[in-house]
């Protein structure tokens, strides 16, 4: 345990992190890519055709994925920041900042794939529903970190600001998950749920948690890449960095 | 009372100085000296405590800054002028104090601004008032909170030949008073002996 | 405390020196409310519905357009910074002033509200509720502005970004604030809406302060 | 295996504008996203080695 | 034209330099126009009889919004003085002004529109004429706004009087702005309704810059 | 060329001043004096035409000023930094230029901007300029546009020592070149000759 927390304060430095980071961002594409292959196996073969919805079901295979990630990455952003601006860690602040636009993007996933699903099953791309206008929000909150940080020309106070916001944010994410509970919606309830049976096909379960797990997987790797930019952006007038790059 | 050590401070790239250091006893003032953009103002918003330093340490009585203790002995005015341009030099300083929890009576404060030449413009706005009257508002703050650290950046500006000896007075006036000080000018300073920092 | 009410009032008798401010609030409340009849026409059914969503958006956007200048005006003249080196803590302070912008930009909306509703034809019971929700929704939107307005503070051009990052916190206010009238109407029962109106409220009440005052010592930097 | 045809399999039962449309813009971009990381990772790269360049040059026109 | 010019480019340089802007005026059109529905529920008969007075109020608000910084910047920092003293006639100069200020906050909305539009279902041919009303409609907006903005820039909390002033004038383009799209809708001839949008913008593009620049004047005594 | 004669101006019910006339030929230049609060400031930002005189005429070449003839022979630089603290010191200049219709290209900017001594800091935004460098932006302004009158409120305000001789200098070589120049300054200025005029 002891041993454990000192590795994790030792990678808090950017030095020690950028190569840490840079072992580990083939394994994550691979986890992704096996994850992926075999999640769209099961989207495309496996899973039968739904009664009701046809094929256009097949659609939940990413948008729950994107919708799931939209979130958690909020989550796991909120985190990063708080962490940087409690313990005023470098790297943490610079994860925070390189997670942002990752989970922007799988929020405009989420809404697009969420939109192209609408039409043929609601016949509207978009609906005034409270789960869509919260993820809709999130999209807006991400948007909104983004250019937070863009505003503050010094890296340093762009760090601590961005925190702030993301740690205010942290309190739309229940109100996403909890949207279908409060309000009676167009937009369907949780499908997951460990008291009921699950309430779809085991086959579509499993094609959806592979492919959720691809999504995350990549996450984590596109977000590794983009940290390990951000820390030469940041540190390089720093000895290390001079003698990092060949 | 006063001590300062291996202070650093860098702006984006550039560092502006490294391993400041001094201390100042009751009584003592200090001359920050300096071209502009060597750091002077930066040095003192480090040293009140708003902006974080990249290094060092400041120890006020012997207990590190900054602290409750520290601002209550502190008084800093700074390049702006720190008045509200819609209230009056009345309203103003009565408020100023009440913010900072001193009590200061109508009495007290037209006394001070009556010190301070701005007899007949009380009543106006500040916003009306000239370049020189508006600082002369703000260093009325001198006299109406007890404080024994005056950091000053360059109070001098804008004032005329009598306010810059009325100021070099009141300065003289607190160290005489046991206080310190800490100022900037560009000017020759109206105050005898003093330390020197040069940046 | 003293410096708490200190802060008040010197922000109080800041807006009455400005004179227009204090009205104006209102009246953007009052303008706003009344362009959407015109926008869309004066069917009486439509606009019936339409009322309480319409109210509540126009009480956010007046709330929203007196945001910037909740500490713009002092950062830019130096009191700000004058506020985080005095001795009385800084929370106290930005608690008073976050007050005061309640008290001059949402306080009268409240008061007000009931009277527009009116023209709406909303009926006594539904203006009650109406005028509750905004009673305990307008300070938790002064709050959470706060924090905006404090991140945004350094920033220039930052009076549409704050825009940007407080909406969207705004909403679920908005959502339960207006979805109690119209539940009311609906003749459902509202103690659900606004209780969880008022458990933001008492959040926002414990951190909003706390964030901002953060935020703003980040700004004076 | 419900697919007879390639054809029936891109049809998509008469949904393919809208799975191939979410499928689509899902991997358009997941697969873009990667590409502007690491291009902004080189980008940094050349501009510190040819920062590195330059001192060396530097450095040597002073040692002459 | 070469000073008109040089103002023109140096308000749109200044804006990209705080990058963050030129997105902001957008997305506080698109926060506003969503938080209407969110306000009023999810009926979409009802949504798309209220869409064209929303989107135009909505486009009103962040014109507003943008109104207060048209010369508020210039005149603190003394860089009005310096244009009131410049060669170049003033009015030139104000008229760039107002130009890049449409370019900032006008013309990006006319873009937008069709696409918020499509949200609330409306067809292709009345975004058509949604954009056509507020392709006229926004730089009217802006020309207007500019007279109020000069109006209020000595006073303190001009921000809120200034919407006060400007709204009362904004009502005739959203009456006929938001009634081109309606009476379309309703399949009547939308021809009137632009015609005097049109005439009101040309009267408006005479007059403004004039007013505006008298007004700086007084502003600046 | 310049002739001034029975200005008068007040503000609320205080008279600042009356009958204030003098005339400047090529090469001379005028100190207004007085004290804080005396209408120094009022009296400049009447001549350049900022606002109305209560009475008084002022010629500029025989004819009556403010005309564009008279804009455009002049320079105002008042207590304002009128910069845009967004924008670099070079974009500020060449923007100040093209709105005066000046032609001003980079190489003339940035020769200007190191004569002043703001080598270095061409790009970086004029925000985190110090107070010094940010007046220094502002007197660039006088080598990138050419103008026979020079209207100067307390210019030599947070201005360093090496700056304040700069400043002199260029003052000095404009007036050798047939220029005029009006200024205040509450120090003495570096500046042979002159005119006085006491309010
Ligand atoms: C733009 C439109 C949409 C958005 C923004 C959206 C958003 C979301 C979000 C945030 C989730 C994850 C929440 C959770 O797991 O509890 C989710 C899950 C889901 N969505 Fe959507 N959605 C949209 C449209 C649709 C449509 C049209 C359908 C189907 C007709 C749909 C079906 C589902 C299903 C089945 C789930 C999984 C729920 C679960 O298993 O928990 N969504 N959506
Ligand atoms: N981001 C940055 N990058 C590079 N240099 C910077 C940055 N921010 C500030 N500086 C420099 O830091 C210095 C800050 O100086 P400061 O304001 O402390 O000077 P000062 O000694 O008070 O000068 P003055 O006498 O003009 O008031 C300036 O030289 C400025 O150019
Ligand atoms: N409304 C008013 N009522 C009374 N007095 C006023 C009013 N407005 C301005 N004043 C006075 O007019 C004078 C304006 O002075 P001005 O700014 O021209 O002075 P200055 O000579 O430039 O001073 P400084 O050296 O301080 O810059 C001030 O004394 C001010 O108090
Ligand atoms: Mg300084
Ligand atoms: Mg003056």
């Amino acid at each position: 345990m002891r041993q454990s927390l000192i590795q994790w304060f030792k990678f808090a430095s950017p030095q020690s992190f950028y190569p840490l980071a840079g072992r580990m961002i083939p394994w994550f594409w691979a986890a992704a890519a096996v994850f992926g292959i075999a999640g769209l196996w099961i989207s495309f073969f496996v899973a039968p055709t739904d009664a009701q919805q046809g094929e256009g079901y097949r659609i939940i295979f990413v948008h729950v994925p994107a919708s799931w990630m939209s979130m958690f990455i909020y989550v796991v952003m909120a985190f990063w920041a708080g962490r940087g601006l409690a313990l005023n860690t470098r790297v943490s602040a610079m994860m925070a900042q390189s997670l942002a636009p990752t989970g922007a993007l799988m929020a405009a996933l989420s809404l697009w794939t969420g939109a192209l699903w609408g039409k043929p099953m609601w016949g509207a791309w978009w609906v005034w529903d409270a789960r869509l206008t919260s993820e809709l929000i999130l999209f807006f909150l991400y948007l909104g970190f983004m250019a937070l940080q863009a505003a503050i020309d010094d890296p340093r106070r762009a760090d601590k600001a961005g925190a702030i916001l993301a740690l205010v944010g942290v309190v739309n994410i229940p109100i996403i998950y909890f949207s279908v509970k409060w309000w009676n919606t167009l937009h369907q309830g949780s499908t997951i749920n460990l008291n009921k049976a699950p309430s779809m096909a085991q086959t579509m379960l499993w094609g959806m948690l592979l492919m959720a797990l691809a999504f995350w997987m990549y996450s984590i790797a596109v977000a590794l890449m983009r940290v390990r930019a951000i820390i030469l952006e940041r540190e390089r007038h720093t000895e290390w960095v001079k003698h990092a790059v060949e | 009372m006063l001590n300062v050590s291996g202070l650093a401070c860098s702006r984006g790239e550039r560092r502006l100085f490294v391993d400041v250091g001094f201390s100042l006893a009751a009584g003592e003032w200090l001359h920050v000296q300096g071209d502009n953009g060597s750091g002077k103002t930066s040095m003192m918003r480090l040293l009140v405590g708003l902006s974080p330093a990249d290094a060092g340490a400041i120890f006020w009585r012997g207990e590190r800054a900054p602290s409750v203790e520290f601002r209550r002995d502190l008084i800093y005015l700074g390049h702006h002028a720190a008045v509200k341009e819609d209230l009056t030099p009345l309203e103003n300083l009565r408020l100023a104090a009440a913010l900072d929890g001193v009590a200061l009576d109508e009495r007290g404060a037209l006394a001070a601004l009556i010190r301070l030449g701005l007899r007949g413009r009380e009543e106006l706005p500040v916003r009306v008032l000239s370049a020189g009257q508006k600082r002369r508002v703000l260093l009325a703050r001198l006299l109406t909170r007890p404080a024994d650290l005056w950091v000053l950046d360059e109070a001098f500006n804008a004032l005329d030949v009598a306010a810059v000896k009325l100021l070099g007075d009141l300065i003289a006036e607190h160290l005489a008073a046991g206080g310190m000080a800490i100022l900037t000018s560009h000017q020759p300073l109206p105050v005898p002996g003093g330390k020197a920092l040069v940046l | 405390m003293n410096a708490f009410f200190a802060t008040v009032r010197r922000d109080l008798l800041l807006a009455m020196r400005r004179k227009s401010e204090v009205l104006t609030a209102v009246f953007f409340f009052v303008i706003v409310t009344s362009l959407f009849p015109l926008g869309i026409g004066p069917e009486p059914v439509l606009l019936k519905k339409i009322a309480p969503g319409i109210l509540w958006v126009a009480a956010l956007l007046a709330t929203l357009l007196g945001l910037p200048r909740l500490f713009a005006a002092d950062h830019v003249d130096g009191t700000l910074e004058q506020m985080a080196l005095s001795p009385s803590p800084l929370g106290l302070l930005v608690a008073g002033k976050i007050l005061a912008h309640w008290l001059l930009c949402g306080l009268p909306l409240v008061l007000l509200a009931p009277v527009l509703g009116l023209q709406f034809d909303l009926d006594a019971s539904a203006l009650g509720i109406l005028t509750l929700a905004l009673l305990l929704g307008t300070p938790l939107l002064s709050l959470i502005g706060a924090i905006g307005a404090a991140l945004t503070l350094g920033v220039r051009g930052g009076g549409v970004l704050l825009a940007l990052l407080v909406l969207p916190l705004y909403i679920p206010a908005l959502i339960f604030g207006a979805g109690a009238v119209e539940a009311h109407i609906a003749g459902l029962d509202v103690g659900g809406h606004l209780s969880l109106l008022a458990a933001m409220l008492v959040l926002a009440a414990f951190f909003a302060p706390w964030a901002t005052t953060a935020a703003l010592r980040i700004a004076l930097e | 295996m419900q697919w007879n045809s390639v054809g029936e399999f891109f049809a998509m039962g008469g949904y393919a504008l809208y799975v191939w449309g979410s499928f689509g813009a899902c991997a358009i971009l997941l697969i873009a996203e990667p590409f502007l990381a690491k291009r902004r990772l080189k980008q940094i790269r050349q501009s510190l080695i040819r920062e590195r360049l330059a001192d060396e040059l530097e450095s040597q026109q002073r040692t002459q």
